[in-house]
């Protein structure tokens, strides 16, 4: 099982969701984020002084997948949150060793 | 505003005829009944004036916490500055605008007095007053520029979340310098339509509807918000603070107190006061009364009640009662306030199958139920015509339709409305102001 | 509010002697003096009403802020609707039965008036008043509406994060219409209370303790919420949101002024202007007492203050010097706010050690401290006697209970009263009506 | 508070010559024309009063609203707990040093009345009256104290985030006792200021520069927040909830009508009312002033306008019109006002160079704004010199310097006036208080 | 060491972090997430208009502990977060490299 | 390539970024959590009522490097991050295996 980790814009979530969901992905976990990246930078003002804004919001997606499943859902989201613009996310994909369902106690795939 | 300001005045002195002998009394300049007659007229507007004032607050917070987080400091950042703008331009150009004060340029349509509103000497006595029958200059002024403010409050709450901040003030400084007093004129200045019967104690019309108006037509010239509308469907953009939703409409609803008890226009004689009290009363009972119908029928027709409904329920419970607050009895009232509650239930979801993008609800509020509520007034009222009613609703809806869709597509035009596509979507707090309102919470 | 409405408009009257003969003067039916009089005390409920108006507000700011996010919405909801409600049936049922004006069905129990109030009619003068020695009936009855809604959104804060919407909305119609006006008629109406010489200014027992029994009948029956008691210990459940409570208590004490104030009924002499003076520097005294003990007393016990305990603590000074904040010196006011801020930061853990939940600190605040306020009565006021107060808390108390304990009961076994145990655990706001109040920040 | 009380008692009677005749009337003891006029007056104060009130929670939303989530529970601590010490203490000691009606016991400089205000007694008559040609003691003490609860809530402000809870409690008590009353009674009391012709309406100097410079003095001394100038830099700290402080700012604004005009002191002849009137009209346009100006300035100099100037500016007009609200004319309020929003655009980042850590901005709006509002009586009151202005404008500042320099000093080698390195930085309000005020939402 | 990342419904935090406390577990990260999974779904209507509730709030568990650990914390989890209904959660277990405690500069099990 | 997990003290967000940006790092997530572990567990009154603060504010920073760079980030955070004090957080390392840039669906290396 490979757990895939996406950045993405925000307003991009229920778009990535469906196609996940058109994949078969059963579930997923998602955390408001601020992302520092190429695309942070610029400069504001606030009561007179000068600060550079770092961070933007982002959404992290977290999503535990069957391991032949991992390269379709990567390229779902790739594909569903590009829009092309600076700023567009990263997705990175760890192995997972263990899942569990907790509510049946059911183990690796099947707890997915 | 039960009428205009000169005429009622006249009514009023005509009233305490016997005060005039009190003249002859040992007090040269000084006319302890009459003197208070005018105190009390004053005081009324003072009194009522602050509570119009609070309702700018009311529109604020309302409309922050109707909106989504990113979007919020742009919310109050506008209604700030609309008013501050508003009292401006009332001042230099709206005031004399709307009082012609029988001087017409053009007869009962247009005022002849241009310029600055200017108000009486320090410590006046009884004949420096401009008018010792009526109540001072500076408390009339005061009441009637809140009013002013209130108009352009309403627009700020439809368009939020897409139209750019300066092009969105501009328009606020024609609506409170130009366009809402130009046709105020038509009712509470004496003009025509005044003349013909047409009857709007406290403005369902005059205001009301005018903000309503011109909102309708900037949001049809602006489109609906990226996304609100998508296969058919309308997705909801939840408003971001439910507490802050609510506490604009509780201040809006006492602030409705000042607005149409003040629109008494005297407190100077117990019939007027008794009057101002059956007002109070029943303005409270038609907020009340669309409140409850908004709890009821949504938890009928949605299975739960929706907060945000019983809120525009209330605000149109206040709007329908407006155009007549003082001739309906309570139960009447309590009446015209729940079919303003229903009309909003109904209006906010068919406007959304129009594509109309009215982000708080404002345009069923105030301009549907302002309109209603102006019908309503033949209900309890003898002296008003379902026809004259019609025409007065009727002529102040093309007028300000018409000025308001030039207004907007100049600015279009030349300046642009609405933000770009990207800041609209990250939010104009950052895109527009580069400050957010809540800073620490969670991004969105 | 010292006393019932006739008896005291009498007495207004016999106060200002002198004036009948102004009626030969010239103006038939004008007479400045006493119509200033007339129009004074009507503007003295007008603006009271409308600052206690403003108390609904306050409570649902406060209870807003304590309760946790996820029952936020919920806790809106029903204070805007209870208010509401309130308004609708105190109209239909409440207000004749409270005041019979001397037409009893049983003598100094129960009114014989049943029916919807009614107005006085448009344009009065001085002889189709209702009681031109006193003020307008629609003002009257604005005042009065707002303490009974008052009484309600005391009950609504207690019972808070786990009673269902309709039922507490049914309880609420009942106590506005039937319990409160009935026990009030006692005291404010003329009856046995008033008749036996039972002193509650404004309402320390009448309004505030009633509150205050059928929050607490409810919170019995209703039982804690889940988690709040485990192993003999109390879980603190935080409020979401310190500066909405915090600005709902100021909100309730600037409404007090009004309902202190205006409690004193008239405004036409300069004794009754000088008398609602010392109210209201003697009733924000006592708020300040409150406030000050309990952050003192906080600090002492807990080593840190308490916040929360420092808003209750101005509640219950306000609440404890509601029945009799005319008599008493600003020491004295002080001190019995004082006793009151003390009182609530004992009873507040106390009260848990009972399993007694009390989401807002409600009964602490208005039911110990009314009770606490009416018996200082007699610290100030030689016409008070304690066994008479103590009756009259005793009275009030029982039969608020009971009435209270069988609406409840029925309910319970009817519609039942608690959500389901799901629904509490995840809000409900979700479970009861779709809609987060934050919908954009963390999820809880 | 156009001048000290007894005088200008004085005045209004002797205005209003020809009402002593009614004297001889039929009704002993009661005179409808000069009972009215005391009870406006009276009415006036409380109705003034209610409204200064009112600007204790706007004070509270605008402070909450502009610190870090971390210190929001610890800053609505300080600003409930000190308008309650204030309330405690201006009765106890200010009050009578504030007013020593002409017993002094060093001559127009320090009041010779020591001890806790009185006042009247219970349902008085003309006779018994403290001042029958005035207004209810009641009424003005309520009045006074209101105004002396805002100088402190002024340096809350400025010394928030950083500054332990008691010493700043303990330096509000001797502010509000001796401080603010001492060197209020040289100008309100009748004192050396008055008497050299000293102009300041309500308080443009009395009030917001004395607690500014309360603030200044804190501020000097306490030192700036951890991390707020870095490397010759200065690093913004976003107010956590400008929605709040939005709010506040509309409450102050509102409550400013009753500041500015309850300080006219007499509302019972037309004339009076008609000032009232001009100077309801002129704060407002004074803010709305200020507001537009710090709208088009920020947009200017930093190209996206900034809400929390335009908030400070708004109030930065308020604040520069309360030395003189009555003689200007509309425009050139507007213009006071807007210059006052100027001020506060430059010297916003101007103390920060100074690396003078102002967390709301309080210094340049009530402080510098206040100077510029007392220089700029010379406008329009042909009264007024600017030498006079300028030597009331010192005085006052020097010792107001140097008396709270003395117990800030004195705090600090004794308590300690600041918090704990590692306290500030994980905020005051787990450290000092154990509390959140939003515990449920995102960690800082 | 493993790095176990569980989704669970957020009233029973305390109840799982005592469970773990129990096993010696010394250190925990709580993220306040939304959750996609069979949970979701439900219809809801805001202003008239329908829509999906596809989130649900969750909190998120990420802990670190040594590899021998893992199955009993896995299990502590499971049992403690169990009601037996739909959305009760998921648990998975991803391996780590590497740990540093920051105070200290303790690395690995050392640093748990 | 590395994921790099770290807790820290809230306020040494800026230092930790400054110094990771003058290694190279090109991105970064920042999430606001509860941290558990032995900083918690000191006692508030709340309406009188004692109870236990188990949970005090963090942030979770994560960062996927190249693994030849990952040593010196973690030193990189652990010395920024650094108080001393009880509480100063815990990095973790694991493995990750694949890499995206959604922009330009860059992938491994080239994505960091
Ligand atoms: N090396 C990284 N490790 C973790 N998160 C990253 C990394 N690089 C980028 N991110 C996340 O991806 C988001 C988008 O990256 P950014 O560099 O701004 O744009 P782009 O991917 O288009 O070049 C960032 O805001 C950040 O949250
Ligand atoms: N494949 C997955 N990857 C990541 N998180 C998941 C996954 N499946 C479920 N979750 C998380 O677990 C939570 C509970 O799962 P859900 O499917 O709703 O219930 P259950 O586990 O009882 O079948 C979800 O809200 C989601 O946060
Ligand atoms: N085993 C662990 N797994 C995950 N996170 C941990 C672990 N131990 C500590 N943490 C995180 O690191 C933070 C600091 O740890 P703590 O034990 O309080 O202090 P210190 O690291 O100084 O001993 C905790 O608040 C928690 O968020």
């Amino acid at each position: 099982m490979k757990m895939i980790i996406a950045a993405i814009k925000p307003f991009k979530l229920d778009e990535v969701r469906e196609a996940l969901t058109g994949l078969g992905v059963s579930g997923l976990m998602v955390t408001e984020i601020k992302g520092f990246g190429a695309q942070a930078g610029h400069t504001e003002i606030y009561r007179g002084a000068e600060y550079e804004v770092n961070f933007v919001p982002k959404l992290k997606l977290e999503l535990v997948v069957p391991a032949d499943q991992a390269e379709a859902a990567v390229s779902a989201i790739a594909e569903t949150a590009r829009t092309g613009k600076i700023g567009d996310g990263k997705i990175f994909v760890l192995d997972v060793e263990q899942a569990l369902r907790v509510r049946t106690g059911e183990t690796n795939l099947e707890a997915l | 505003m039960k009428t205009l300001k000169l005429p009622l005045a006249a009514l009023a002195l005509s009233a305490l005829p016997g005060l005039a002998l009190a003249q002859d009394g040992p007090a040269p300049g000084v006319n302890p009944a009459t003197d208070t007659v005018f105190i009390l007229n004053s005081l009324l507007f003072l009194i009522g004036g602050c509570l119009v004032f609070w309702m700018a607050a009311g529109f604020a917070m309302l409309e922050a916490g109707l909106v989504r987080s990113k979007n919020v400091t742009m919310q109050l950042t506008k209604n700030m500055a609309l008013f501050s703008l508003a009292a401006v331009f009332y001042w230099l150009i709206g005031y004399n605008l709307m009082y012609p004060l029988g001087n017409w340029a053009v007869d009962g349509v247009l005022s002849g007095v241009f310029g600055p509103g200017v108000l009486e000497a320090v410590g006046i006595t009884a004949d420096a007053a401009d008018d010792y029958s009526y109540a001072s200059t500076g408390s009339d002024f005061f009441f009637q520029l809140m009013f002013c403010a209130a108009t352009a409050s309403i627009v700020s709450g439809t368009l939020a979340e897409r139209i750019k901040l300066w092009p969105f003030l501009i328009f606020t400084i024609i609506l409170t310098a130009v366009i809402y007093p130009f046709q105020a004129s038509w009712k509470w200045g004496g003009g025509f339509l005044d003349q013909m019967g047409f009857l709007d104690f406290a403005g369902s019309t005059v205001v009301h509807s005018v903000g309503g108006w011109a909102a309708l037509t900037g949001a049809l010239i602006l489109g609906p918000r990226i996304g609100k509308y998508k296969d058919g469907k309308t997705i909801p953009m939840p408003g971001s603070n439910l507490a802050l939703a609510t506490l604009g409409t509780f201040i809006l609803w006492m602030g409705w107190f000042g607005f149409n008890g003040g629109s008494q226009l005297a407190m100077g004689s117990i019939g007027d006061v008794a009057d101002i009290s059956r007002i109070f009363a029943n303005t409270n009972a038609a907020a009340a009364g669309g409140a409850v119908a908004a709890l009821v029928l949504t938890q009928l027709l949605f299975r739960k009640p929706d907060l945000t409904m019983i809120l525009n329920g209330a605000l149109a419970g206040l709007v329908a009662i407006t155009a007549e607050p003082l001739t309906p009895g309570l139960g009447l009232s309590t009446l015209i306030g729940a079919i303003g509650g229903v009309i909003v239930v109904f209006a906010v979801p068919f406007l959304d199958k129009l594509r109309i993008d009215d982000v708080v609800g404002a345009i069923p509020v105030h301009l549907i139920c302002g309109i209603w509520g102006t019908v309503a007034v033949v209900l309890s009222n003898p002296e008003a015509s379902l026809l004259t009613q019609l025409t007065g609703i009727a002529v102040v809806g093309v007028f300000t339709v018409a000025a308001s869709a030039v207004v907007w597509i100049i600015l279009r035009t030349t300046l642009g409305i609405r933000v770009e596509e990207e800041d609209e979507v990250n939010g104009l707090d950052m895109a527009e102001l580069g400050m957010e309102a809540y800073p620490e919470f969670s991004p969105s």
